[in-house]
């Protein structure tokens, strides 16, 4: 099993929330951050002050999926998340031990 | 349970007065003496029982209005601004100032401020309020009940320590903070408003003082000592830790826009209120207030489309906040075009003290209580002597 | 859409008797009749609107601070002590009750209260609000149409069940609530408020009841009566799923803080509109209740001090709310320095109460309904009597 | 410092006037003259200063509320339902009405609208608010200082143009936002406002109009103007990117339904403060207005009770602004069984409006601006027609 | 060691950490998701305009601990979160390559 | 490539992130979070009710980073982190299986 990240922006949610439904992909777990990686943030101004926001709000989602459906789940996942400018966000695949469905104690590829 | 409130009727004894005291003028007119002297004589005291209620009408919600203004809105305000975790403590001094210095003008403030004293203080006259009933004090205010006319100074009184709070928001401790207010009103403030509103007072030359001020609603006694205080404040104390270098930007601009907003109505009590009665001058007060709130909300947004190519929420909220402190000491003496012009400089002037002045000299004033109370109440006090005609051609 | 403008217009007739009405009194002088006689009789006339217009004026600010007290304050006060995922509804408990209780309040409810009738309950004279007009009900209140009577006592009606949803916050069904609410305000408040303000009410010594009751502002009807209301409900309805081991700890304290504020302000036009009139009286209650409010605050606080080490924010809200419901039957009659006794006994009563006893009987409060409002009415009580001079003898 | 203070207080010069002018009228009783006629002829200027201190009083207090409808009010109301992103900038468009109509307003607004003129303008010559002083301008409220009249006008041309920005919240741009809203004031409210309260307006039967028009605080001026106004916005501007497939939920009804309850408050003195005195026909404003308040909050709850299963906060108060919104044309004219009647048929016929025609049309009204004010309006309209009695038998 | 990943119901939070403490697991770090898996969500009615709320909000507990300890902190967290129905969540385990206690740069299971 | 998942002082959020971007370390992932270890939590009283808090506010910060950095951020971070006192907090290491960036599909280590 595979622990797909994703790191996109907010506006995004909505397209790529659909994209893996239509995929057939359920299970996930979505948590606001914020973040900064080339995208540099910008500036605020509060009673001539100025602030640098160099941290931007973003939505990481967390998926564990099959490692036979990583493939597809990246690809659909990055398709609906690109614009194509910076800060468009990244993904990361991590290996997972092991699975647990609280409610029946289901184990493995079965608990997702 | 029954039991219990009978218990406790029974204590009581007879009827309500205040349904009985309400029947009286009625009564009055009911029972119409016979003469014609006699008729007259009834409706003179009528008349003035009618004065009275208008008056005091206005004034009682005046009282409400600058409680208002305090709690909660300048506690709104200023919450807003400061970062997330110092929020409620921030809004706690607003709070206490409205029970500390309710309790310390009942014992001796109220009588060491309009008490009738030497130039500088007041007397003990009215130690724990004695003698401050419901007849007027005719030396204050004719039409309205004493007591009214009392506690509507003292929403003054509260509201301006609370200003200077603004200044060491997010670094003084609680029982710190509580003595410095408590002190600073008994040596700054009492003796500040004896001077310029007391009988007697050094710079009332209406009522007995040597010098005359011009100033209505308390432009003086309330924003510029409270703004110099301020400064004073965040000379002393220095630097918040971490300040400038962590950012500190503020938390919730909502909360502070409804605090301005607040502010903005409450000050109508505050500034019309000063007119002790709901006169024509009452009205012209709560013009000019309007108009001077709305001209600075203009001048500080112009000013930062200027510098910084964008207006913001925080600006326009600033900038009205700035043009309140600025009419105040002119409220009552000019016309909605003038009170634009003051209220268009207060937003300029105040844009620049908090913008470009303050990061120059570097201090460490948290929320600006001297760039807008300080700035905007002196720059008031100054457009005042050169709007406000001769009072005999006022109105 | 000119076109459907123009249909509305042309359906309306004639002028606007608002715009008419007013120019009556200004009429009545200018067309001054000749002799003296029939001038002082117009005088006579134009002094009652006058006095009219200033208790009126007072009046319906009044009736607009009391309307403020439930929504937003105390729908504030209260969302901002219950978990996060209940403030909606608790808030629109107080809410329902704005919109309930006025319509039973039109259909039943006014006349019922203040209907001339038994010693217990009210008439049917007054059915769907017939026969309350702008004149006034001398009665009740000379100098004020019947109709700002009626609506500030609605707000009053409003506001007790209102305090009783503190009880039950985070735990009854909106539509159980509801039917439990319309059938409170029948059984127990409107009886309540007929023996002790309507005409002839068993309490209302003056206006020919037997027992005399000294209730200012509605210490007994509003306060004691919801309070002890809420301690019923409480112990009926059992605890909360998880009390007290589930942490249950307010969750916004900055609007239980903005919520207390607005009580404070409303409770002006709570306990100085009971006056019916913006005379002396009601500026005595003010400063009573303003005296309190801040006696509480710091009775509360300090109370907090000695027993935890440290004061809160809301310990000093709580104290300041305490304070105002102690000071309520009170306020018409005593001078601001008992007012501040009765506040600081509040406060540390109070405190006593939510802190100590609550935790030892093991009934789950969830807002300390009963705490603040049925014991802080029980001691405004008691007090009451303790300090309020006779009558004759006040002012 | 002391040395500024100083400097600026010998910069000033005489005397408080704000005091001095209090002490006229009781100077006029003191020196009461000898003969009875004199003193009847004093005791008349008496009685006339009372009866203005009465209803400016009330008017001061309804200005003061009616800019509470805006700032805070209506801002948190719209402000809570927009996407978090957005909330500050709808916010602010409330706001900078404050700040651009007050000036449009002191410049050439009042003027346009109030100078007597032809059927559709008014004239210039209140240019500057030249000559709008404290004396009463008796076409339009005789017992009042012509600024109470202005200042109270003013707030509602400042909502006006705040209402309609519920239309397109969300997706206009502050600049083009700010040119449209003063360009719309200029072209729309103002000749609208002469019209129908202008002295020889149109539909001003009663000022020389010859069409008369029932509308007693301005449900056709401000409530269908706006509501209109906002159709063609919304309609013109188009949808907002995403409407309707991402979901657009409101993102804090806890700042909405203060909102709501402000926007209630402040309605009593839109409606109330409409009758320019504090007299019986105010308090039957007052009560008509919360009647129907009431009474649509329940029609809104009812109807989703009806049609979802279960009742909403937004639903009630939703209601409760649409109510408000009907009310107004009729408030003067209507007792409160009727108040009841026209605020039901307002909550049934806005939830249709917003929840069954708008998808049915599918424009995107972000806040319901014209399912609530323009459709709550324009039923108001029509139902005082049915509802209001010629005016001689009103009361 | 294992990190183990659990996202629970909110309400069952007092209870699994009384489980967890009870067991000696002291080091833990919460936040805040939303997320949906079986569980479909509800619609919500604003004005008589549906919208669908599918995330639902979770908590999610992280804890990293030694491997010797994973069967018996699984087990009493799934017991302690389960209440049988849909909704209960999931545990998902993770490999650790290293943990530093940064107050003293201690490593590896000394660190926990 | 690893992921390095730091959970430290909120307070020193700014101090860190100034050690990171010495470093040449941009990307990074920042969520807040509360826990506790040692440090046990404080006690806060409602209206005489005690009510323990014993979830004290963290940040948590997340960087994917190549291998060979490893050494220098973890001793970076945990030196710009410490106070020395209980709280300060953890850091903790994981493999990543793959990263991509979104906007261009880059994957690997040039994806961070
Ligand atoms: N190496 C990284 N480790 C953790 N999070 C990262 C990393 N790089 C980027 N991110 C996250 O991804 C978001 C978008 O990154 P950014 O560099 O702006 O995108 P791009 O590389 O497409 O320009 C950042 O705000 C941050 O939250
Ligand atoms: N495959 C997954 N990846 C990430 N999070 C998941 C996954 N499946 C479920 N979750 C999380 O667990 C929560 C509960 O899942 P759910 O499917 O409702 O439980 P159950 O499988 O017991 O019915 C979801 O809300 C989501 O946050
Ligand atoms: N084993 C662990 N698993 C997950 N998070 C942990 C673990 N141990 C500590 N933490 C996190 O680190 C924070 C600080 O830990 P703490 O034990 O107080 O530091 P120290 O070990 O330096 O005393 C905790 O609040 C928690 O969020």
């Amino acid at each position: 099993m595979k622990k797909v990240e994703a790191i996109i922006q907010p506006f995004k949610m909505e397209e790529v929330k659909e994209a893996l439904k239509s995929l057939g992909v359920d299970g996930m777990t979505i948590s606001e951050v914020r973040g900064h990686g080339r995208q540099k943030g910008h500036k605020e101004v509060y009673r001539g002050q100025e602030y640098t926001v160099d941290l931007l709000p973003k939505v990481k989602i967390e998926m564990v999926i099959s490692d036979a459906r990583l493939d597809e789940v990246t690809r659909a996942l990055a398709g609906a998340a690109r614009t194509g400018k910076i800060g468009d966000g990244k993904i990361f695949v991590y290996d997972v031990a092991e699975a647990i469905r609280i409610r029946n104690d289901d184990r493995g590829e079965t608990a997702l | 349970m029954t039991l219990l409130l009978w218990t406790i009727a029974s204590k009581m004894v007879f009827i309500k007065t205040g349904r009985l005291a309400l029947l009286l003028p009625a009564a009055l007119l009911a029972q119409a003496p016979q003469t014609a002297e006699q008729k007259i004589e009834a409706l003179e005291g009528a008349v003035k029982n009618a004065q009275m209620a208008g008056d005091n009408a206005w004034m009682l919600a005046s009282a409400a209005l600058v409680l208002l203004m305090t709690g909660p809105g300048l506690a709104l305000f200023y919450g807003g601004l400061v970062r997330k975790k110092n929020i409620l403590g921030t809004m706690m001094q607003s709070f206490m100032m409205m029970v500390a210095i309710t309790l310390l003008w009942g014992l001796v403030g109220y009588s060491l401020a309009f008490g009738e004293g030497s130039a500088f203080f007041g007397s003990l006259q009215y130690l724990f309020l004695d003698g401050v009933g419901t007849a007027p004090n005719t030396d204050y205010a004719a039409t309205i009940p004493h007591l009214t006319f009392m506690v509507f100074q003292l929403m003054f009184a509260i509201i301006t320590p609370a200003l200077i709070s603004g200044a060491f928001a997010e670094r003084m401790k609680f029982s710190g903070m509580l003595a410095f207010m408590i002190l600073w009103t008994l040596i700054v403030y009492l003796p500040m408003a004896h001077m310029v509103w007391g009988k007697g007072g050094l710079l009332n030359a209406f009522l007995g003082g040597s010098i005359p001020c011009f100033d209505f609603a308390g432009g003086t006694v309330v924003h510029i000592t409270s703004g110099v205080s301020a400064l004073v404040c965040a000379l002393y104390l220095g630097k918040r830790v971490g300040y400038p270098t962590e950012p500190m930007r503020p938390h919730n601009l909502v909360l502070s826009f409804v605090g301005a907003c607040l502010l903005w109505v409450g000050w109508f009590g505050f500034n019309a209120g000063s007119a002790v009665s709901a006169s024509g001058l009452a009205s012209s007060a709560f013009v000019a207030t309007h108009f001077a709130a709305a001209a600075a909300g203009l001048g500080w947004v112009i000013a930062e489309w200027l510098k910084h190519g964008k207006p913001s929420a925080l600006g326009a909220i600033s900038g009205a906040v700035a043009g309140l402190v600025a009419i105040t000491p002119a409220s009552g003496f000019v016309k909605p075009m003038p009170a634009f012009v003051i209220g268009l400089a207060a937003g300029f002037v105040c844009f620049f003290m908090v913008s470009v002045l303050k990061n120059k000299f570097g201090y460490d004033d948290s929320l600006d209580a001297f760039g807008v109370h300080g700035a905007g109440g002196t720059l008031g006090a100054i457009l005042t002597g050169v709007f406000a005609p001769m009072p005999s051609t006022t109105r």
